[in-house]
């Protein structure tokens, strides 16, 4: 373990992590729509990319010098909202506002108004190109210090444009290229190994010219000693993949590993509940759902008939 | 009508489900693929009756088309499922040349179009599928208006060889009054008569059509409800005779208003018989997150805004004469 | 006109290629990114002359719009280059969502429009770009009349800021008449005043309708020819003006008349001033190959065409009378 | 080598690839247009394909007990079309009706009245997915015996397309399923290693989950070889790809491993010399390009002006 050597100190990491959960569920059940899975399992690579990995400045952030972050899961936007909320990139009231019309807080993660939000999203397999071209841009621009980094979803690397970025991305020797996979075993409507096999995933980013490093994508000293190895220690030449391995649903007890959590939005008091019992698994003091009672009306279009 | 038996409380996605189920029970060649969104789009209905006929290929839509087109070859009819967005736009290759530029027998329903796709924002919301796929030589495109003409549809689609395309709404949406044509290629139906002014609907809005009409009959005015389902081919004929009559014509669509179904009824009317056209729809913006029932009042959509539209296309006509 | 000065023999693709370079002498932010096509697009002047600002992707299309994407969004303004089939079709979703959606300053040219596309057949004839990019909000559009008009077209490109979609045409074109306008987004040209039909051209079809033109003048009857570059935003104004006048017109495109140019015009008639319109174009079937001249034959889309055309739609406009 | 438990005669098969070269470059002469070098490079391969290992039957095209044939690079039209025309398909001399209007034999292959076209191509990427379709449902059919063979170019394998396919083929265990990459090295406007680099491209289809087999693809017995050992050697489970090392342009000296001539059509004098050496390359009587001196009337649209 070489924990010392790296930045946050662990007790900052966990809060985060556990207040990314938290929000994530928050802003889920308060809009009655999202993706609560693919939030959970990211909200450890999220704590650590944002609490000790990336160079950013929520007063800045089109900063040149930035760390550059893409999601190409774009559905695990309540995770990167929270995440940047408590990073001071916007006021944590507003993630209420998730999915509301007028909002900031797209349902996607989209370009347009949120500071932190470099990219627009939805449909998978986009993000990797696009980082792809921003890290070939921080080189052409001569700023060897900014690193992109990307975070793919395991069943999005289904989709061919992953492995054309891939192809790319090492042609071009991206080693200010860092891709996450979120490797949490669970597509939206089941098992990776059933709906569609993905292994010997490491190969095949091997085989497409990335460096691997396979990591407990919950384990925060674990993914901070990976992000410390890439930053110092590791050749360079080579965009290097993180295949973090992660549970589906992470911290939510009934929606671990659990395709019905992909998405769908716990009623209040359930919310209530899974709060809770998150609270006392992070060994916090006990808090539910802080908007209980307070939920929208339903949607009435065509709702009388 | 074919198919009135349709269970009209039911969400329409629902529906579909329970009609691959029934056609697939008649027709051994059906086979559906999923691309990871079965229990969205309810092709998962036909998995758990038929699961050696129900091929998963994962979160990839240009494969999908393509294995569709491949299954197509060997005899099968094939029902590629995904989303109206990923078909439209992803897959828009593969659908055009391995598939309608083939002449290929692959019926592919599109799922979650226009507006009321919860609220998962502008890549989700797909506006552009009817304008998108009308350019497609040979490929046939139905919006059905409620579950009835969702089961006719696709009947007539299994039925029809050569590529098909349809949507399917998520909602649940109020059955059509019904009438003796059923479905066709090329016909539409008047579902109410009147003298004043026409309104096109395709898809769901032809029920806020009707509903438009009711407020339009309070003002005094008869305004004629034409329900065209089939959006390609699509009904010239009574296109032409209805807007001969009233001589002014709103339409409606869930989605775009730049090439897509309102383009279609002007792509007639403008050949032959010019007559004042309002198109209800989006009107070129991306959409944001929100509750369907404001978003259709966002963007001008709401039955309301049609009898606005209506009266505003009378004086227009007026105007002219 | 801007760019006037630009040789008017060369192929078109020449002169891209040209305007390119001295577009990126100008502006040290321009990137050039390939997909594998650059001597035929013409792209290669640019590797040649700035080989450091030329991104080779190679054989896909999806990761070059991304790419672009990622280039536009650290301050760049990358051309990604490829055929406009692979540009409308295969890159549809990427440019949707990573480039327009996301609202950046990406120019995407697209190469080999239309019907002169050498003896390629159907796949590589894009027939639908201009009707599938249409259905993108916040994209602008334009396909140039003749060289002079590219290279305005780049210039005024360049000089806004936002996603741009352009055709260039493989083909030498004639030049144009020069006016004193140039080209301004939204803005169309009258480049033959007449007052008995519009010939409402873009892209190298204005030059067929002023050859049109010339036909009807043997006929004694004036045509008016008016060239619309910009095709979105489209210059709405000058349409209303010139078809009050002539109250009838005829639309020619380079592509399928589905949801494209010729729609976009009639969009504008049919809210405010319905008059009878025929839409020149390829009338929704798959191209073979075959040679330019006798595919321009096939589809109807010679001088001879538009003038019958335009014969056409002034008996329908007396008809109407 | 095993050559002698193997069908076809070395010299039917040298014969045949002769003739598809001098029958690609007829074609692409007299139309003034097409692609000479993946036509070429795909010559032994088709021969053997057509010639020795696929079961077809040019009286029943559509033959449910067929072999069947996918050319996803489908430029190299020409040399499936000699392949078909020489396997008896349809008259020889329909070939110069090559991208005729009207014609049957479109610039890109297209199914649509030409016999033994299973399938429509033009846009790279796409054929091995409509392959995995079929071979899906040939096993559907329950019919064990006809295989799908697939071709595709080494520049194609940029296309997520591809790997999307790729994945598929894998995750269905389809061993009835063989690709075959014209491993030429040459794209469009250059080297594959210059434009996008493919390499390590065997462990690329490895990761996918396929079997792998390199061999020469100028070597008509190492071809047969090779899909004899698919045939009956291998194990099963996998889909098999045949990685056939090549050079584009082979057999016309000045085409060879230039991009120059991924597509140009030589004019007919030069056509001429380039038939007269290809035929003293393969010891056959010298015989020049047969339409001499017919050609076709130049394009003449805008051609005045
Ligand atoms: C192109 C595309 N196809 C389908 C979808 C619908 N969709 C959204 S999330 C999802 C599952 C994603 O699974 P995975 O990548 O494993 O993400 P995670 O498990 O992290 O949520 C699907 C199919 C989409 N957004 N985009
Ligand atoms: C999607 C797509 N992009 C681009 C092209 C244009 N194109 C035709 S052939 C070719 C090069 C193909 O190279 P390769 O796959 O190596 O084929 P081969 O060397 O066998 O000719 C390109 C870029 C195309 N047909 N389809
Ligand atoms: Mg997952
Ligand atoms: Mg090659």
């Amino acid at each position: 373990m070489m924990r010392d050597q790296v930045g946050a100190p662990p007790e900052v990491l966990e809060e985060m992590a556990y207040r990314i959960r938290r929000l994530s569920m928050e802003m889920i059940t308060y809009s009655r729509w999202g993706h609560p899975g693919g939030s959970l399992s990211a909200a450890d690579i999220l704590a650590v990319l944002y609490f000790d990995v990336m160079t950013v400045d929520p007063a800045r952030p089109d900063w040149e010098q930035r760390d550059r972050f893409v999601c190409s899961k774009a559905h695990a936007a309540p995770a990167v909202y929270a995440a940047l909320a408590l990073r001071g990139f916007f006021p944590i009231d507003e993630i209420y506002t998730y999915c509301e019309l007028g909002g900031r807080l797209e349902g996607h993660v989209h370009r347009g108004g949120l500071p932190g939000i470099e990219s627009s999203g939805g449909p998978l397999g986009i993000g990797l190109s696009v980082a792809t071209g921003m890290a070939l841009g921080l080189r052409s621009k001569e700023l060897p210090r900014p690193r992109v980094f990307c975070l793919l979803g395991d069943g999005e690397s289904n989709e061919g444009n992953v492995w054309e970025a891939a192809m790319s991305a090492a042609h071009y020797h991206l080693d200010n290229l860092i891709a996450v996979v979120d490797y949490n075993k669970v597509m939206a409507k089941g098992f990776t190994w059933d709906l569609m096999g993905i292994e010997p995933l490491a190969d095949k980013w091997r085989a497409f010219g990335w460096d691997v490093l396979e990591v407990d994508g919950h384990s925060l000293a674990g993914l901070q000693e990976a992000f410390h190895q890439l930053r110092w220690v590791r050749p360079r030449g080579r965009p290097l993949v993180l295949i973090a391995h992660t549970v589906k649903g992470k911290g939510i007890d009934r929606a671990e590993f659990n395709y019905k959590w992909h998405t769908h939005a716990p009623d209040p008091e359930t919310a209530d509940q899974m709060l809770r019992a998150l609270a006392r698994a992070y060994g916090r003091p006990e808090e539910g759902y802080s908007r209980l009672g307070l939920e929208h009306s339903k949607e009435t279009f065509y709702g009388g008939e | 009508m074919a198919g009135s038996d349709a269970a009209p409380e039911l969400e329409m996605r629902e529906a579909f489900g329970r009609a691959l189920v029934e056609l697939g029970q008649r027709e051994p060649r059906i086979r559906v693929l999923d691309a990871d969104l079965c229990t969205s789009t309810k092709a998962s209905l036909f998995r758990d009756a038929y699961p050696g006929r129900f091929v998963q290929l994962g979160i990839a839509e240009q494969n999908l088309f393509g294995v569709a087109a491949g299954l197509a070859l060997e005899g099968f009819i094939p029902f590629p499922c995904t989303f109206a967005s990923f078909a439209a736009r992803r897959g828009l290759d593969q659908i055009a040349i391995s598939i309608c530029y083939a002449g290929l027998n692959v019926k592919i329903p599109g799922s979650y179009p226009g507006l009321p796709t919860s609220r998962a924002g502008a890549s989700h919301n797909c506006l552009e599928d009817l304008a998108v796929m009308r350019t497609l030589p040979g490929l046939r495109i139905a919006d059905p208006g409620d579950n009835a003409d969702l089961l006719a549809i696709m009947q007539a689609a299994v039925a029809t060889p050569g590529p098909v395309y349809f949507r399917v709404t998520r909602l649940t949406l109020p059955p059509l009054p019904r009438t003796a044509l059923g479905f066709q290629w090329g016909k539409g139906v008047i579902l109410r008569p009147g003298k004043d002014v026409t309104l096109f609907g395709t898809g769901m809005m032809t029920s806020l059509c009707l509903r438009a009409a009711d407020l339009l009959a309070a003002d005094s005015v008869q305004a004629e409800v034409v329900h065209l389902a089939s959006v390609k081919p699509i009904d010239r004929e009574l296109i032409l005779e209805s807007a001969g009559r009233t001589r002014c014509a709103v339409t409606a669509e869930n989605g775009t208003v730049l090439g897509g179904f309102g383009s279609a009824v002007i792509e007639v009317l403008a050949d032959r018989l010019p007559v004042p056209v309002r198109r209800i729809g989006v009107q070129d913006r991306w959409i944001e997150s929100g509750g369907i029932d404001e978003l259709f009042t966002l963007h001008g959509m709401q039955p309301s805004d049609i009898a606005a539209a209506a009266q505003d296309v009378m004086r227009a006509r007026a105007g002219q004469k």
